[in-house]
């Protein structure tokens, strides 16, 4: 059991953080606060609010790693190079007779990186009276080769975009088989079961070029064209075309191409707010129960002694998972469950026994022969010295919360809405990330949780040290 | 005996409170009835195709169908008593689920095809207590061993790094290191299976079959372990540092006890009783860990049987593991008396009073 | 002599213990049909071994303890019964010094929020006044200089500066009466003196009366004018401390006389008269005379049966024991 | 012959705020048979002694040396394993402050007297249980003692139980440290009256530790008077206590409240020293009403008692300004009104022989002289007193030959 501290409040607090664990664990603290306060700003809430929704993500590459990745690798990878509508440099000629409009869109990019990109993507955006116009979409390569990549109809009116991705997985089959004659007749390419277009199409010219493991990559300025025949002088095509690099961000993106930093960030006041939430209200109202328990003892006490053995007794985690499964509850709804749920407990107990202790020293019996009422010695003499280790025990339950909400999440059962670590782990997690070998859509959500309750652990050790002076000693 | 009575008290207090639970339990569970609307759909569905089935009940015309329906539909939500009101139903529940007389499960099977509760709970349970029972105590002598280390050579660097590592992992649940760990042993070094209890098919003959549970347990176990050491040690080293300046320990130096000797008979021995009541909540703990434990490495304990039937709103199941959880706090908490009692002969005395 | 400060009348404290569902609770029996008066001026000293009642009789007369059966008058007003909002008379006039100066200020506050506070609850003067009644009693306990002290925290100061503020603080009301539950037992030999010399200043200056709780007779004996003895819970003998040093009545008082040392070198040669055994339970204290069972004079079939009655066998000398002429 | 020999024993040990000298260069001899009675205030270091001649030392020891001899033979040169086996228990065994908490609560008594049995014999069980219980009987106690708790037990009955346990080995020493100070007089005298039938049966020898004088003088022979870590005075009973030689033995005698004399008690001013910042030199100056120029006043502990006197206003009448230390034997004052700092001087000079016999410090003062637009005050060395005396010794520069100064 532990000794009543001897130490006020503002004391206890300025010793705590003159202790090394204390400064580490309040640094820590800070840089998250900072990061509470920066994130609004870098995504703010609408942001967010898209989260679930998977056309707000488009542009990004898939499970791509974070742009740091390139330490571990020789050379750069990829980014991801767009080109926008208005970087398209665009002719357009009308033919008076017929009322046939050919569009032109041309630009140019340099591709530079060590690896071959990750995916592409053409979006044209149409706009045509009657008839669909004929577009054809093709690469132009520094080695002077130009490949069509495309020769189509597209069916969508602007402002909706006809896409036409090219890579393994989800390519147009035509695309393919172009790339294929194109390679196999020019360069004698051998063909191989599963070519990438995305290998091909930036590969070095010769027979291996067909194979994504042996194609060797071609820097330089690449060109894109696309042609269009339209029907009507009205009709209009614009494009936007994409290379998507392999990485993306500080953290990367998962498999809904979404931007996990955005996730990360906003996990830390989500997890914050709970924890802190969390812990605050319940340590504080087991203070409370426990040190009335202690100080008036008898029936009170015995009262609030069954209610403890009741709710540790009670398996709040089934029921807290049982509770999110049938009525999807927001955020704050499973706090107040939580809550209801640990009015009373350890805490209580623990501040009972300390309440127990103080009572026996004779300043309090003294404060009452001088007149102090019990409500008065309860809340001048008794909750001064128990408020230290309060605080102590809020820092050591805000990862414990931080945590149950986070086990919540990652078994899919979080809030709805919100991003948080724990529900970016269970994403991860049940999209086998650990099996495919996306590290950081794992390491990093994981490390945020680590790093905030490390913090908390930390300041939580070093009230600790501060209130338990045979540590503190010596 | 006066320490009997006590404990005859905590025990009765402690059923009591375990009915309490179980009851809030399926109180929450069947709030507004949800559970009943599951059942009586479930059942709705499987009287509709059982007549569908039936060629000469899809000649009759459409409104005798439904009175068919009907009838039926109602005898058995009648038999499955749904229709009691409230307060009989849901005392009625709690006496089943604490005897585990759940009847059958909706979806879930065990091993054996058995739908019935009892059969599938109890083909789980031991596995769940094998994993967290080993991990508690092989945790609790690894903790012990070095927590009495750190207090020996209390406020030295060795001794503040274990502090702050010991701190750090027992506030990071099992679950998180669970998918580094896979992460690292199961898919990157492919030292550990990643998951499962055992490879599929399972071996015949009794020797590879243990050696093969064995190996799937390795990596649960070490994580589980790994996670909660930290508690064992961070508490017995500053248990040991406050026994470590009393009176009766200096004695047992001086009397001429070796130092290893004072440590285990002085010292561990009169701070084991405030050890063991800091980590009953540790196990406590690890039984709620548990569901999501075993739903990362894939253990068929009843953490997974917990995962596995809230996704497919298992109900009966669900209201039964929940009994199942209750009863084992209880019996932890009972235990620790227990022990405490056995510990600390002051107990015995002052407790029983 | 006018009206007494204090006067008991059969005071009595028992304490249930372990009663439940299926038992009888017991009772101990911790003070037992105590009447004594205390003068307004004087130090009444009360002496025993622990266990004997003592501590429970201070706090019984301070109402911080309800008795069980008796009557408690304080300056002619009865508050043997007293509600707990009707106290703040009594706490304002009567106040008490405990036994450890380490646990008997708050850790938490500095010495003048210490003596502040009951000033504050009893709503005297304003700041400035307040702070100036803190000033005065920090002189009076020679801390000097006060302001020195006075916003010291009490793990800055020794055990005996401790005591001065504790006895500060009891002073601060401008009391008539204090309890002083052993006030320098945790004391180091050099500074308990000054501290009893300090609680004799206040007795002679402001005419306080004061109970001393003690189990050192010799203390009482040079600070007390005069001394009950207590043994298992009741008063077995009062008197001037003059005479009942040399001339003790009870066997009880003899005994513990014989037992204490002087500093004297020859003591090292001879074995000390004890009493035997150990002081009885109070649960279930022995009938009749409660020493008798350690008394090396009792008479069989008069000690063991009947109880005996303080009697005053010399002026203002009382004594209960039925041997005793 | 002496059993045991202390020489220039020391002992300290670290803490935040700085080096604990509990143990300071301390000699003494205990004779066989004969008791010594090691007499302090609390913290003045008498435990740690005990702790360090049986070497229970604690983790943060700073320093620990000197020569223990043990029946003639230097103990300090024993390795910890050597000592473990052949002195603790066997060579001095102890009784600990406290009986409540010197035994484990969590074995029976029995057992726990029988252990040493054990360790140092490898005696079967049976037989260690029948030594232990006849040993329990011989310090008085009932049968059923054996198969109980501590808890179980009164102080008494604990405290004859540690004795029985201290005695069961018969060692040669038995250090007693405050036996009885957590019992009640009658207890108390029981048991003291238990040490002396012991000591006369069993020829022991005691080191008997207490901070209660009148106490000592029921068992010693010898007394040692300790203060800040050091002894000060030692000699047989029969000298210290009618004729003591040290001041603070005299005024810690004249303290003590005598119940068979009607002479009121003195205290002794000041509060006991802490052992990390003891006073410079005779570590007893500050609280000695006979002290002069050569005991021991720094020019830091001389600034703080002007700051002290400033502060109540016992200047008498001279604002004396914050004082600057210079060495460890000088400090500057500067007027605080504008005073020229000649008029300055003579009033300070005149201030302080004024107060000479309030406050001793100032008789260390052995120049007070103009300097810097301040005044320079220089204090006189310190002499550091060392032991005087053949059978009955003491450590005071008073006690020098021609030394007698002053009162």
């Amino acid at each position: 059991m532990a000794a009543p501290p001897a130490l006020g409040i503002v004391a206890t607090l300025k010793d705590a953080f003159r202790t090394v664990p204390g400064i580490v664990g309040g640094g820590m603290l800070v840089a998250l606060l900072a990061m509470v306060v920066i994130v609004p700003i870098y995504a703010p809430f609408d942001v967010v609010s898209t989260w679930g929704d998977v056309s707000a993500w488009v542009d990004n590459p898939r499970l791509a790693g974070p742009e740091w990745s390139d330490i571990f690798v020789p050379g750069t990878l990829p980014r991801t190079i767009t080109i926008q509508p208005e970087d398209f440099r665009k002719t357009k000629v009308v033919s008076e007779t017929f009322g046939i409009t050919t569009i032109v869109l041309r630009s140019t990019f340099d591709f530079s990186a060590d690896y071959f990109p990750g995916e592409l993507t053409f979006r044209l955006f149409t706009t045509f009276k009657d008839i669909t116009p004929l577009v054809s979409v093709q690469l132009e390569r520094p080695d002077g080769e130009t490949v069509e990549l495309l020769r189509t109809t597209p069916e969508n009116q602007a402002p909706t975009a006809n896409s036409y991705p090219f890579s393994q997985t989800i390519t147009v089959p035509e695309t393919l088989r172009n790339i294929r004659a194109w390679a196999t007749s020019n360069f004698n390419a051998t063909d191989v079961a599963f070519p990438k277009p995305e290998v091909t199409l930036f590969a070095e010219g010769g027979e291996d070029m067909l194979d994504p493991h042996r194609a060797r990559l071609m820097r330089g300025e690449y060109g894109i064209r696309v042609i269009a025949v339209a029907f009507d002088s009205e009709d209009n095509i614009d494009g936007r075309f994409l290379v998507f690099g392999r990485v993306f961000g500080l953290a990367g993106t998962d498999h809904l191409r979404r931007d996990l930093l955005t996730g990360i960030l906003w996990g830390a006041p989500v997890a914050l707010a709970f924890g802190t939430v969390a812990a605050l209200i319940v340590i504080l109202t087991q203070t409370v129960f426990g040190a009335i328990s202690g100080w008036y003892g008898g029936r009170t006490d015995e009262a609030v002694q069954r209610a403890s053995d009741f709710f540790l007794i009670i398996p709040i985690l089934p029921i807290l998972i049982l509770i999110s499964i049938f009525y999807r509850p927001s955020i704050w709804a499973i706090l107040f469950v939580v809550v209801a749920f640990s009015l009373v407990g350890g805490t209580s107990k623990v501040i009972r026994s300390i309440v127990l202790q103080v009572k026996q020293e004779q300043y309090v019996e003294s404060a009452t022969s001088y007149g102090a009422s019990k409500i008065r010695i309860l809340f001048k003499h008794i909750f001064p010295r128990v408020m230290p280790y309060t605080f102590a025990l809020i820092a050591l339950a805000v990862p414990a919360y931080i945590f149950l909400e986070a086990s919540l999440a990652f078994l899919g059962l979080g809030d709805p809405v919100l991003p948080t670590w724990g529900s970016l782990l269970g994403t991860a997690y049940n999209n086998n990330a650990m099996f495919n070998g996306f590290w950081w859509w794992i390491a990093l959500p994981s490390a945020g949780i680590i790093f905030a309750t490390v913090a908390f652990a930390l300041l939580g050790y070093s009230f600790d040290k501060v209130l338990n002076p045979r540590l503190r000693e010596q | 005996m006066a320490f009997g009575r006590y404990l005859i008290k905590r025990g009765v207090l402690l059923l009591i409170t375990l009915v309490l639970a179980v009851y809030v339990s399926v109180i929450i569970a069947n709030f507004g009835g949800f559970i009943d609307e599951i059942l009586k759909g479930q059942i709705a569905f499987a009287v509709r195709t059982s007549l569908r089935a039936d060629p000469d009940y899809a000649a009759l015309p459409d409104d005798v169908q439904e009175e068919i329906f009907r009838v039926r539909f109602e005898g058995m939500v009648e038999a499955r008593g749904l229709n009691e009101p409230f307060l009989p139903k849901t005392i009625r529940y709690t006496i089943d689920a604490l005897q585990l007389k759940l009847g059958r499960a909706i979806v879930l099977t065990d091993a054996a095809g058995s739908d019935q509760i009892a059969d599938i709970i109890l083909e789980r349970l031991p596995r769940t207590l094998i994993l967290f029972f080993t991990a508690d105590i092989i945790a609790a002598a690894f903790g012990i061993w070095l927590g009495m280390k750190m207090a020996h050579r209390a406020m030295s660097p060795m001794d503040r790094g274990l502090t702050v590592l010991s701190i750090t992992t027992f506030v990071i649940p099992p679950w998180v290191f669970g998918i580094y760990f896979i992460l690292i042993f199961g898919y990157g070094l492919r030292i550990f299976p990643p998951g499962g209890f055992l490879t599929t098919p399972p071996p015949t003959d009794p020797w590879l079959y243990t050696a093969d549970f064995m190996y799937h347990l390795a990596l649960p176990l070490g994580t589980v372990v790994f996670a909660i050491f930290g508690s064992w040690a961070y508490t017995t080293r500053n248990l040991v540092l406050q026994v470590m300046d009393e009176d009766f320990v200096m004695a047992g130096r001086a009397k001429g006890l070796s130092e290893g000797a004072v440590q285990r008979k002085y010292v561990l021995r009169a701070a084991s009783p405030p050890i063991v009541t800091a980590l009953a909540l540790t196990l406590v703990g690890s039984w709620f860990g548990a569901i999501i434990t075993e739903t990362v490495f894939n253990w068929p304990g009843i953490g997974l049987l917990y995962f596995q039937a809230i996704q497919v709103f298992d109900a009966p199941i669900i209201i039964g593991l929940i009994a199942v959880y209750a009863v084992l706090l209880v019996a932890t908490v009972f235990v620790l008396d227990l022990t405490y009692g056995l510990l600390d002969p002051r107990v015995r005395a002052t407790r029983g009073a | 002599m006018g009206e007494p400060l204090v006067s008991l009348t059969g005071l009595t404290k028992w304490f249930e213990i372990g009663g439940g569902m299926f038992r009888r609770p017991l009772h101990v029996r911790a003070v037992d049909d105590v009447s004594l008066v205390i003068q307004r001026g004087e130090t009444l000293a009360l002496v025993g071994e622990s266990g004997s009642g003592k501590t429970t009789l201070g706090r019984t007369i301070l109402r911080l303890l309800e008795p069980t059966d008796g009557e408690i008058q304080f300056a002619g007003k009865i508050v043997t019964h007293l509600k707990d909002k009707d106290l703040k008379w009594l706490r304002r006039k009567a106040q008490m010094i405990p036994q450890d100066p380490y646990s008997s200020l708050n850790p938490t506050y500095p010495v003048n929020k210490a003596l502040e506070e009951p000033l504050v609850i009893h709503g005297l003067g304003n700041r400035q006044e307040r702070w100036e009644r803190i000033l005065t009693a920090l002189d009076s306990v020679h801390l000097t200089p006060p302001e020195f002290f006075a916003h010291k925290y009490p793990h800055m100061l020794s055990g005996g500066q401790r005591q001065r503020v504790v006895v500060a603080r009891a002073m601060i009301l401008d009391p008539e009466f204090i309890v002083a539950d052993e006030p320098v037992s945790m004391l180091d030999a050099s500074v308990k003196v000054s501290i009893l010399r300090i609680l004799k200043e206040i007795q002679e200056n402001l005419g306080v009366g004061f109970l001393h709780i003690t189990h050192d007779l010799a203390t009482a004996h040079h600070f007390a004018e005069r001394i009950g003895i207590m043994y298992a819970g009741k008063l077995v003998e009062m008197g001037p401390h003059e005479s009942l040093l040399t001339e003790p009545l009870h066997p009880y008082t003899q005994a513990l006389i014989e037992a204490i040392p002087d500093p004297d070198p020859e003591n090292r040669f001879r074995e000390r008269p004890a009493l035997p055994g150990e002081p009885p339970s109070l649960v279930n204290p022995p009938a009749g005379c409660r020493f008798h069972p350690r008394c090396p004079i009792a008479r069989e079939g008069l000690c063991d049966v009947e109880e005996p009655l303080l009697r005053e066998l010399r002026p203002g000398h009382f004594v209960a024991c039925h041997l005793a002429e | 012959m002496a059993i045991l020999e202390l020489e220039h024993l020391n002992f300290h040990y670290r803490t935040l705020r700085g080096a604990v000298r509990a143990v300071d260069d301390i000699s003494f001899e205990v004779e066989k048979g004969h008791t010594l009675a090691i007499v302090g205030e609390s913290g003045c270091g008498k435990t740690s002694t005990a702790a360090a001649i049986l070497r229970l030392l604690p983790k943060n020891v700073a320093r620990y040396d000197g020569i223990v001899r043990l029946d003639g033979k230097n103990v300090m040169e024993l390795s910890d394993e050597e000592f473990r086996k052949t002195v603790r228990w066997q060579g001095i065994s102890m009784v600990f402050q406290g009986a409540m908490n010197a035994l484990n609560p969590t074995a029976r008594v029995g057992k726990q007297v029988a252990e040493p049995l054990q360790i140092h014999f490898d005696a079967e069980k049976e037989e260690a249980m029948a030594r232990a219980s006849e040993s329990l009987r011989s310090v008085g106690l009932p049968e059923y003692v054996e198969r109980s708790y501590p808890h179980e037990l009164s102080g008494g009955m604990k405290q004859r139980v540690v004795i029985a346990m201290a005695l069961i080995l018969r060692p040669g020493l038995v250090i007693l440290d405050e036996p009885t100070s957590a019992l009640d007089v009658m207890t108390q005298t029981n048991i003291i009256n238990l040490l002396k039938r012991l000591k006369k049966e069993e020829e022991l020898s005691y080191i008997f530790i207490t901070h209660d004088l009148a106490l000592a003088s029921e068992l010693a022979d010898e007394v040692g008077i300790m203060y800040a870590g050091q002894i000060r005075e030692i000699g047989p009973s029969e000298y210290v206590y009618p004729s003591p030689k040290h001041p603070y033995t005299k005024a810690l005698l004249k303290s003590v409240p005598i119940l068979r004399s009607s002479e009121s008690p003195i205290s002794i001013p000041g509060v006991p020293p802490d052992l990390i910042e003891s006073p410079f030199a005779c570590r007893f100056h500050p609280r000695c009403s006979v002290s002069f120029e050569e005991c021991g006043w720094s020019a830091q502990e001389f600034a703080d008692i002007l700051e002290r006197l400033r502060a109540s206003g016992e200047d008498g009448g001279v604002r004396w300004g914050e004082a600057e230390v210079e060495d460890d034997l000088t400090l500057v004052l500067k007027p605080e009104d504008g005073m020229d700092p000649v008029t300055y001087r003579k009033a300070l000079e005149e201030a302080f022989h004024e107060q000479e016999e309030s406050t001793r410090a100032f008789k260390a003062v052995t120049k007070v002289e103009v300097r810097d637009g301040g005044v320079a005050v220089t204090l006189h060395e310190a002499t550091t007193p060392y032991m005087i005396g053949e059978a009955h010794r003491a450590a005071c520069l008073l006690l020098r030959k021609g030394g007698e100064k002053d009162g």
